[in-house]
């Protein structure tokens, strides 16, 4: 069920330049059940600005109700969000989307989590989630530099981890595709999230595979209403010939959809 | 006995509160938010003839205090919205406004004569003003006689009450009114976006794909006022009222303009519960304005009236 | 060697930043807050043959993003112009853009003629589009052949270019710019306020004397945004940008959309200090974009270009 | 000299009901050197609500480096001026415009205060100068009802003050005219601030006594450059017939202004 709740954040702090973490409380925790969704947040009361911003659950912690968010301040609306301290009350619209789907993967397999920049965030909460179902993640991440790259080491308890930069100020020089080349990494299916450049690599490269991909569009509504989001499909799905990224979204199978 | 009803060409409205096209699609994602009998009725996404996918994404930009859209009137054709979405909207006890869309006169006329046959729908919008479709709309909304002409055209095959959608970009919105009013439409609904850009300061280029888009939100209330104001002095026919309405007092001065009701469009965005909280809301506010129907503050701005 | 000079028309800027018509006075008081030799010029305040008192207060009244303004054209007419004003602004080094309103073509025709003779003023502002005055002006910005007509006979005076200011209160800018360029105008300052209304929710009223007045700020500017976009590809002549201008981030989208200059209104009254403080922070945003020269920037919108 | 600083809140306080103590310190308290002035302050750092609120100085402490303001928390700026708390900033031009003037009043001599509502404040800061200038005052201040009362035992430190009350919850019940008409208050000058009726009131009983009133108008820039806020004069002033309450006033020789 979606619910709109003023929540309680708990904590924020930088943990890169320009990366936030922050945890927020409330009841909507309950009805976060699936790693890949996210949350539509109002980041001022007033009209300036006046949309939600779309931000991916990373974690969530049912005994607390709480759930964290992590996201790069950049326009108006994150940096705004970046203000909030302790206490602040946030206005928050959620859980909304299908996020990735964890029975497709059984006890033993091996899943590649390859994340982009922002995109990175979501596949936390995946990793502790294939965890505790027995499945075996290794972990590529990708970032523009060093002074950006985050939970580096909080991956690393789950299992390998590889972190490439464009600048190649750490990890290996390059994009996330090269590491997967260059490292021959074998996996059983994969989930990715991050710029549609890097989806469309993978879709490219792994379209016969099991995978998952999580998607970004920019949105109105958030919920399915206003057809901002929607994207070409390359077989029609439920006799549509396009996908709501928000609602039908923002996960979908490898190959489903038209990247460009 | 309610003090929100409203009696209006084709439509009893429990209260003059209703979602504004586009900005709720046919319905089914709010209902899974609260129950939509609450509403006074429901504005649906533009039908056009055909399925229609729309532009291409991005299809949203945000700017001060509103947004653009550029969604390009997707939806399902007019086979689809009869067949799925009036369908599924059966259940609620809230009357249907069809928004009508199309890129030649005849596709109106065509959309209008089948989808006016639908036991829910009770009145449609003839939206003549879009600007995100590039053939026709634009034109249909800023041409006096070529609105009045495809107005006529739609009422001659209708079954329920007509209300033409009108444009802002227009520099004589009460010659249009007039127009559209005289052809026999028999309501008005405005306003409609204005056209807008908004660049993406990385590449130079507009953010949406369409390049420019409508815009729409607080930003434009006050343009909408103005226009209402002048067109409900001059016009017979009652005025459903929209543009960037955010609450009660919203409503207010939209009713004082010379609106019978309103719309809620963009807003949904920022509160998807925004509609059924006015619509409780608007008692309160009445007390406080010391009226007994809200019907009574409608055109307060140019009537005179005692005190 | 400068990254902001701008040559236009009659005018050599130093940068591209000047306040905008009628929200700087004629200079006086904002020299008090810092030195005016900074701006790249001057819009005055609009003059008319007589000296105006201009409307009734409440002249003004806050909206999102934006604020209404009918001050009415209130000036010391051209004689108090030509005696005080632009004598005093003479001790700056800044081109002086003179705003000529009017109430007939007469009297447009006769201010021009004599306040493009002052030392300083190296441009006529054609105000054809204020919302705000009832007789003539408005017409004037919404009827191109009017338009045309008036840009002709002010050219025939002058002694300096004529730039003509353009009313978005249009369904067809382009039309519009069009129809004045061929009428000899030189420049084109876009734009001028939208028609806008408020209403106080006490009285029902509305809460400007003069009822509706001209919208101005943030709110419009991706209406500007998509005009200047639409007219500067249609156009030779430059223009130069306004409406809503808060950072440098807006300058650069009036520079992307075809604006060679730009003009700062409405935010005047929230940071007094705004045109200095954008000219200092435009080289460094020159940097970020990796640009030598503003003048690159010059409708990279819908211009083809490397990259 | 106008300044625009970025001014800390030392303390917020409610002392009636809707009507807020504010007080500022900054080095702009230095220019501050007349009763009556006032300053046009930012409530929001974005775009909503975009224009400044004019709002007169009640107190100035020039040791402190700090001001006072006193006002109603009415519509969204004052609302959310009203959400500031110690130590926030905020964004403040001044001093602007023209006070009272205290030469015009010599020792001994008695000045009538006369304040309604909003206009009560800046009499303060007035009643403290001209007391320290060996001025005796009276003050005649009138409210709508009891619950917005405010500031009544800080004049009457300073002299005889007597309220009236729209609703005769308070004091006289009537108009601050209809004290001074009661209580056939003897005075050598009159200083006023409030609505329009008001001064109307007081400047058509008065007009031929010594007298300064302080206007409100709605503003734009408050400095003297847009013409929002002008005023017909009664006769013309330096060759105009208008004088601009924000820079010509706010106070003005009683008859001066045309009042409505
Ligand atoms: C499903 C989904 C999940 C996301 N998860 C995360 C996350 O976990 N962490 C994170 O940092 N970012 C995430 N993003 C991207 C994030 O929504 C944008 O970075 C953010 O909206 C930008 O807002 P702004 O105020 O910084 O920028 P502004 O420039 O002020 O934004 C202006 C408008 O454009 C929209 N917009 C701008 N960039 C994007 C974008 N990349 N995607 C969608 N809308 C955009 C904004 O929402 C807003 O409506 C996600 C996006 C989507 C769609
Ligand atoms: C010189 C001067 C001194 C003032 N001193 C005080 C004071 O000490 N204490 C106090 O409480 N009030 C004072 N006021 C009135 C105060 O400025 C308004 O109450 C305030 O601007 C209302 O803002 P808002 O956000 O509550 O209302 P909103 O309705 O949001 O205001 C909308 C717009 O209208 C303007 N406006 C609304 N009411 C008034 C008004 N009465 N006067 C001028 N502009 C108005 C606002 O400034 C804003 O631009 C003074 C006004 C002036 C001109
Ligand atoms: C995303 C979006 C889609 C819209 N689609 C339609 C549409 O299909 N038909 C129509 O007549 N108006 C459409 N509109 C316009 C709205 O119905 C409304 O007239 C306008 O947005 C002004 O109201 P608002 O400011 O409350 O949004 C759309 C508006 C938005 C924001
Ligand atoms: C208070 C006020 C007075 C104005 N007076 C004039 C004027 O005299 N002549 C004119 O051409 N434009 C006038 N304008 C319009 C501005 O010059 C400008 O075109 C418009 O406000 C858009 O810019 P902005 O959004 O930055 O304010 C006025 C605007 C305001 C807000
Ligand atoms: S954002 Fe509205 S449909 Fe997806
Ligand atoms: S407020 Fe601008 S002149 Fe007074």
């Amino acid at each position: 069920m979606i619910q709109q709740e003023i929540m309680r954040v708990i904590s924020q702090q930088e943990i890169a330049r320009n990366i936030y973490e922050l945890t927020l409380e409330g009841t909507m925790v309950k009805q976060m059940n699936q790693p890949g969704q996210f949350v539509h947040i109002r980041t001022n009361p007033g009209l300036d600005p006046l949309l939600r911003r779309p931000i991916s659950i990373a974690a969530i912690d049912q005994t607390k109700q709480q759930f964290t968010v992590i996201y790069r301040a950049e326009g108006k609306g994150t940096n705004l969000l970046a203000q909030q301290t302790e206490n602040s009350q946030l206005n928050v619209l959620g859980p909304l989307g299908n996020g990735f789907p964890l029975n497709e993967f059984h006890p033993g397999e091996t899943a590649i989590l390859v994340g982009g920049g922002i995109g990175v965030p979501p596949l936390y909460e995946l990793a502790t989630q294939l965890h505790k179902q027995g499945v075996k993640t290794i972990h590529v991440l990708g970032f523009q530099t060093k002074e950006v790259v985050f939970y580096e080491q909080e991956f690393a308890e789950f299992g390998e981890t590889f972190v490439a930069t464009v600048d190649g100020s750490h990890g290996t020089k390059g994009f996330v595709t090269d590491v997967i080349e260059k490292e021959q990494l074998d996996f059983d299916g994969l989930f990715a999230c991050g710029p549609t450049p890097m989806l469309n690599a993978l879709q490219q490269r792994y379209k016969d595979r099991k995978g998952f991909l999580s998607m970004e569009q920019r949105m109105g509504c958030g919920i399915g209403a206003c057809f901002a989001c929607v994207c070409h499909v390359n077989e029609p799905v439920n006799g549509k010939d396009y996908v709501k990224v928000c609602s039908d979204g923002p996960v979908f199978p490898i190959g489903r959809v038209v990247l460009t | 006995m309610s003090r929100l009803n409203i009696e209006l060409p084709g439509l009893s409205l429990k209260n003059p509160v209703m979602p504004a096209s586009g900005c709720f699609g046919f319905g089914q994602e709010f209902s899974q938010l609260y129950d939509l009998n609450k509403l006074g009725a429901i504005m649906i996404k533009a039908t056009t003839l055909e399925p229609r996918f729309g532009n291409p994404t991005p299809r949203v930009a945000e700017t001060a205090a509103g947004m653009l859209n550029a969604i390009g009137l997707q939806n399902p054709g007019l086979e689809g919205v009869l067949m799925n979405e009036l369908p599924w909207l059966e259940q609620f006890d809230v009357p249907i406004i069809a928004n009508v869309a199309g890129s030649e006169m005849d596709d109106y006329v065509e959309v209008a004569k089948e989808i006016s046959q639908a036991s829910n729908v009770r009145a449609l919008e003839l939206n003549i003003s879009c600007p995100n479709v590039k053939k026709g709309g634009i034109a249909f909304g800023t041409i006096p006689e070529v609105a009045a002409e495809l107005t006529k055209q739609v009422k001659d095959v209708s079954s329920v009450p007509v209300y033409v959608k009108l444009s802002p970009n227009v520099a004589d919105i009460v010659g249009m009114a007039q127009a559209v009013e005289e052809a026999g439409a028999d309501g008005l609904t405005m306003i409609n976006t204005l056209l807008g850009m908004r660049l993406d300061l990385k590449t130079g280029k507009p953010i949406l794909a369409n390049q420019s888009g409508g815009l729409s939100g607080p930003a434009i209330k006050p343009v909408a006022i103005r226009m209402i104001h002048d067109v409900s002095q001059k016009v017979k026919i009652p005025i459903i009222g929209m543009g960037g309405i955010e609450s009660v007092d919203d409503i207010i001065e939209y009713f004082y303009a010379g609106a019978s009701a309103i719309a809620v469009g963009t807003l949904n965005f920022s509160d998807p519960f925004i509609c059924p909280r006015l619509i409780e809301e608007l008692p309160r506010k009445l007390d406080e304005l010391q009226v007994s129907h809200i019907s009574e503050l409608v055109g307060r701005s140019w009537k005179t009236y005692a005190g």
